[in-house]
């Protein structure tokens, strides 16, 4: 028997479970020179809001212990023109799609749908609630169920046909199974687990935040039990939601923690900087490793570690 | 917008040889045949701490020196400063040890197609991509002068080998250890017109390229720079290595200088920026 | 002019910032064989409960990057018989005491206030709401505003005296500094922050999770950016409260992270696991940071990276 | 339960030697004083993968050796398996690398003041304390017999050394590759009798533990073993490490394996407590 390495996240079907992380692959031109991009799962594309965004000032980042802080603050050129320019480049190639959008209201996921509604060549739009709300001082959507779900409704309402949804959640939360079953009630097809963790690192020379956002998102291996609990957690409350998960994966090991945790597909972010072929990497070895300890199908390990004593 | 370095591969990298040299270490490496890509200006991106490392980044140097010897065999020399745990392990590395190595990255020094007269500016190891720049700008039958400038003596790299290789070598120093008292800034305008220089090439700390900046738009001579913004992947992916640079119709971008850079065009670069978006940026 | 090291949390008064972290420092004997623990701002004493409690099945531990995950689970003898044994043998140690306690309800919180408030030679008392309530489905007393203001409030109530209460507040919340705030008008007179992250290790082998508890608390330098950050907000809401911080400090440098973020001494967890004198050398590296960047007392570097650009 | 060993110091340890021997490696460190304050049973606690590392716990290893050589100079001996990042980065360590090491850790094996006939049993790098035991107890008139049991053949330490240094030598492997075909446990009882044994001393797996002390309670004859739980510190600050343990009045307690062991009597530990906690333990 061969082994079946295919996966879905609502109605879409991946030939494999290994992703790129949103806002971790550039446009796919930057990392197609080191591997054919027909090799991933999906990629997964930065958040692209409706506006052209120019981001946060620099310094954007900073190395904190087995992971980095980032605050590109959302830099990108607007739906209009990466619909124009990035995703017929991406269909050009092969590869299967997941575009990732945000916005700052509710009105902006509403409208990112729309523009989304009719085009062609997407297997899924993963929807990153993760992000600070305009209307609402600022606070991040996932952060609270109200305006979680008001954000998916928005994408549900005027997505129309078959686009899965998957909703990017934040596990900067009291409880973010809470917050899962509000979106997925809301719409969502299935979870995105998780967005960075909201970090600081303070610079002992300038004596200021080392960041010119002062803030950023904790990313990398540091966060990985944190991805890994937030999965198992959501995945005991939602056993039939498929979870697109991430955080701080860097081999194939990493990936089968995520899987037998629940995750019914990995995307690789931060592991990526430190090296470009880290997907591909994560890839062959999460097969082998699923294959070596008898798994027929990636399904059949999804959420195995669950299973009764 | 799209000038990623189709060149760039990924290898596994043999240190050939490592010597302190002053405040620095000269290491060369056996990288094959991509050293025959490399051009003045590109920089390689290194995995630094082994396996059981706590540093998940990526490292860039600028290459001083590559060298094909044909068949397939090629080193890439890097001038590297001990400073943060990326760095201290670099350098503490031995002789056939292996390193993760991605090189060529980014642009390259611009060259000009007649023979002009070049200046070119190093402050601390930003002068290790000028030695190389020289021989290339001199095959192409240009002058070349230099100046290098460091807080201190021992920073100045390699002030024999920038004798030899170029014109005049005028060294500055913050603490008056090694040549003139002051900023590599403070000489450039005497040397500029002594010289009747075309074309400024520069490779530093930021403040100093914004300084050089200055005087060479005074000047009205051009100005090409390797910016230095830190840099998490190297590879353009991450984006957080950005600078604002205003494009030919006049909009400023927030560019990623592991992509559109290292080397800009200067007069292109706003250089006030620094924890704040300049007004007026795209999407701001 | 001599540096000023000392510090003060609430009405209590210490030479120098640097603290053991609860949980992380056995009862003060097994660290006393490798220095004077007068050397030390305070020890800071395990959680105790009001009855011996066994603690959680092995394993109780798993190594993550830069990190680790615990579930001890409060093993301890009970209130009676550390005040009978640990305590009098800090004291005649010479050394400061910060007496940690927990309950599994809002009543053991009020016996074990009235337990304490009689002791002599205790400087503080730390109290842990990061703990499972048992009359709330489990839920931790820091997660919701109206569980943590009764535990402390309870603990206020009973008290008496001058002994001065440090509330230990979980990052596992939406809002820190609500919490914090809760807190404090409930009667704290200062925070501890951070406690550990909530995580999970699933072993590969077993394709199950790691600790026999499941989930664990992650500690080390991974969470050091959520801890800044934590420290960071609560003192930009509470200037006037003394927060002790923790997590993930290894060096002079992370302390002064901390410091400058706003916190006016400083617990050393996991990094004692690695180095049974990393509180000492915290100590020495950090009073010559603080001498070499000109400050002339620890107080004037408490939130100094608060200031305006 | 107040065995804190009062010797231990933590030290900048030289590595002297490192040498592959079958699937292990033995090292030898230089420690000073602390070496002759090392009793068979006890073990060091090791910082493994150096200043960035990412593994920010000890690594406890069972002290194979320690030689006093006078005036401060002495050397402590170890048996380490590359496994994971910590022991493989430890078994990379060249010679004249520095660790930061804790010793003497722990409790040690009681030695009888009659010369008693003693049975030792290691299964792996379990072996490793057994053989300074066995000197020990020789030394005090003591006959010792050995059994050292493995997965396969590379993976009994030091088979030589145990047949000279024993009176007999039993090698038992999973797979019948050295030795008797089967577990150490397979070939106990016959040993105890034919060799009219009094005392048995053991280390390695906990399941072969717990099947030795079975086998021990069934003969009624006493059983000292060197257990092997998680430990995050080594030192007794981090309670990672307990088992489940009856004391003298009955009472189980969870006790901690780095300070009320290594060594423990088997008879005293609830081996069948995986992941559970057993019934009756005192606050549970
Ligand atoms: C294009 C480019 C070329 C460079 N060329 C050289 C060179 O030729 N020789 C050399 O010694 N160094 C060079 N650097 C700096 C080098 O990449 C390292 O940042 C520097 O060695 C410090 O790293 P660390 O790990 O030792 O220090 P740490 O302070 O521990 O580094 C922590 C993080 O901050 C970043 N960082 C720290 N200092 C700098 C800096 N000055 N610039 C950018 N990022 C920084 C690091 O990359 C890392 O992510 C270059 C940097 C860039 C971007
Ligand atoms: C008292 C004692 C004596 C020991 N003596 C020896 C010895 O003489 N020779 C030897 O090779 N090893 C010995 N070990 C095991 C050793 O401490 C390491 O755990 C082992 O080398 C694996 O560490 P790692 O970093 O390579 O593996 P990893 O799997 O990466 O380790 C991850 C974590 O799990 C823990 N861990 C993994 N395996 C074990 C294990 N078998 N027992 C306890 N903890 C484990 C590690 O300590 C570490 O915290 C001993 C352990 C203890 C507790
Ligand atoms: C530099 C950077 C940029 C990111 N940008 C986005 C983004 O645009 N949208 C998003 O949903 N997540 C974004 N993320 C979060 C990642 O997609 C991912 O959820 C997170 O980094 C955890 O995975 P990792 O540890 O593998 O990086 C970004 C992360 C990083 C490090
Ligand atoms: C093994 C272990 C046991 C702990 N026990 C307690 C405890 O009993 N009470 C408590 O308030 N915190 C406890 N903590 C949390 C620490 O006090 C501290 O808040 C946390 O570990 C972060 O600091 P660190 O990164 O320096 O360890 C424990 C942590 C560890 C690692
Ligand atoms: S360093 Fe990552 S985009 Fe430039
Ligand atoms: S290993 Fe920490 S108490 Fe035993």
């Amino acid at each position: 028997m061969t082994f079946d390495f295919s996966t879905s996240l609502g109605q879409a079907r991946f030939d494999n479970p290994i992703f790129t992380a949103s806002g971790c692959a550039g446009s796919g031109k930057e990392l197609a020179q080191f591997f054919p991009l027909t090799e991933l799962g999906a990629v997964v594309t930065k958040s692209i809001m409706v506006k052209a965004r120019s981001g946060r000032a620099t310094p954007r980042m900073a190395e904190t212990p087995s992971g980095m802080l980032n605050s590109i603050g959302l830099q990108g050129p607007g739906i209009d023109i990466f619909l124009e320019n990035d995703v017929p480049w991406l269909i050009s190639q092969g590869a299967k799609i997941v575009v990732s959008i945000a916005g700052e209201s509710v009105d902006d996921y509403a409208v990112l749908a729309r523009k989304m509604r009719s085009v062609s060549g997407i297997s899924a739009l993963e929807v990153n609630i993760s992000c600070p709300n305009v209307e609402n001082r600022g606070q991040v959507f996932a952060c609270d169920p109200v305006t979680a779900r008001a954000a998916i409704e928005a994408v549900r309402r005027n997505i129309g046909g078959e686009l899965p949804i998957i909703a990017k959640l934040t596990p900067d939360v009291t409880d973010i199974s809470a917050i899962a079953e509000e979106v997925v009630s809301a719409g969502a097809d299935s979870l995105a687990l998780i967005n960075t963790v909201l970090g600081m690192v303070i610079d002992t020379e300038t004596l200021r935040p080392r960041l010119a956002g002062k803030t950023g998102g904790l990313s990398g291996p540091a966060i990985r039990p944190i991805a890994v609990r937030a999965i198992y957690q959501v995945h005991a409350r939602l056993p039939h939601v498929r979870i697109l998960g991430m955080g701080g994966v860097t081999n194939g090991n990493d990936a089968l923690q995520l899987i037998l945790a629940g995750a019914s597909a990995v995307s690789v972010g931060t592991a990526t900087f430190g090296n470009p072929t880290a997907v591909m990497k994560v890839k062959s070895e999460l097969q082998n490793l699923l294959v070596a300890k008898g798994f027929n199908s990636l399904h059949e390990a999804v959420g195995y570690a669950h299973r009764a004593e | 917008m799209n000038k990623i370095n189709r060149n760039a591969r990924q290898v596994s990298a043999q240190i050939v040889s490592n010597k302190k040299v002053g405040a620095y270490h000269h290491m060369v490496f056996n990288v094959g045949e991509i050293a025959a890509l490399c051009k003045p200006g590109n920089f390689v991106a290194i995995s630094v701490g082994g396996e059981n490392s706590s540093m998940v980044l990526r490292r860039a140097f600028a290459i001083y020196r590559a060298v094909d010897r044909g068949a397939g065999n090629g080193l890439i020399e890097l001038v590297v400063a001990p400073h943060g745990g990326g760095s201290r392990w670099l350098t503490s590395c031995g002789v056939d040890d292996v390193v993760d190595l991605i090189a060529p990255l980014g642009t390259a020094f611009g060259i000009p197609s007649e023979p002009v007269r070049a200046l070119l500016v190093g402050g601390g190891y930003g002068s290790a991509p000028l030695f190389g720049l020289s021989e290339v700008l001199k095959a192409r039958g240009c002058r070349v002068d230099m100046v290098l400038g460091a807080s201190s003596a021992a920073k100045i790299y390699a002030p024999l080998e920038g004798k030899r290789s170029v014109s005049s070598l005028t060294i500055t120093t913050d603490d008056g250890s090694a040549g003139v008292l002051g900023k590599v800034s403070d000489v450039l305008t005497d040397l500029i017109d002594s010289n009747s220089i075309d074309i400024v090439y520069s490779c530093g700390p930021m403040g100093m390229l914004a300084a050089i900046t200055e005087i060479a738009n005074a000047k009205g001579i051009m100005h090409q720079c390797a910016v230095e913004e830190s840099m998490a992947c190297g590879i353009g992916v991450c984006m957080t290595c950005v600078i604002p640079v205003r494009d030919s119709s006049g909009v400023i971008k927030m560019l990623r200088s592991c992509i559109d850079g290292p080397v800009m065009d200067g007069a292109n670069v706003i250089w006030d920026s620094k924890r704040k978006i300049p007004e007026g940026t795209w999407g701001a």
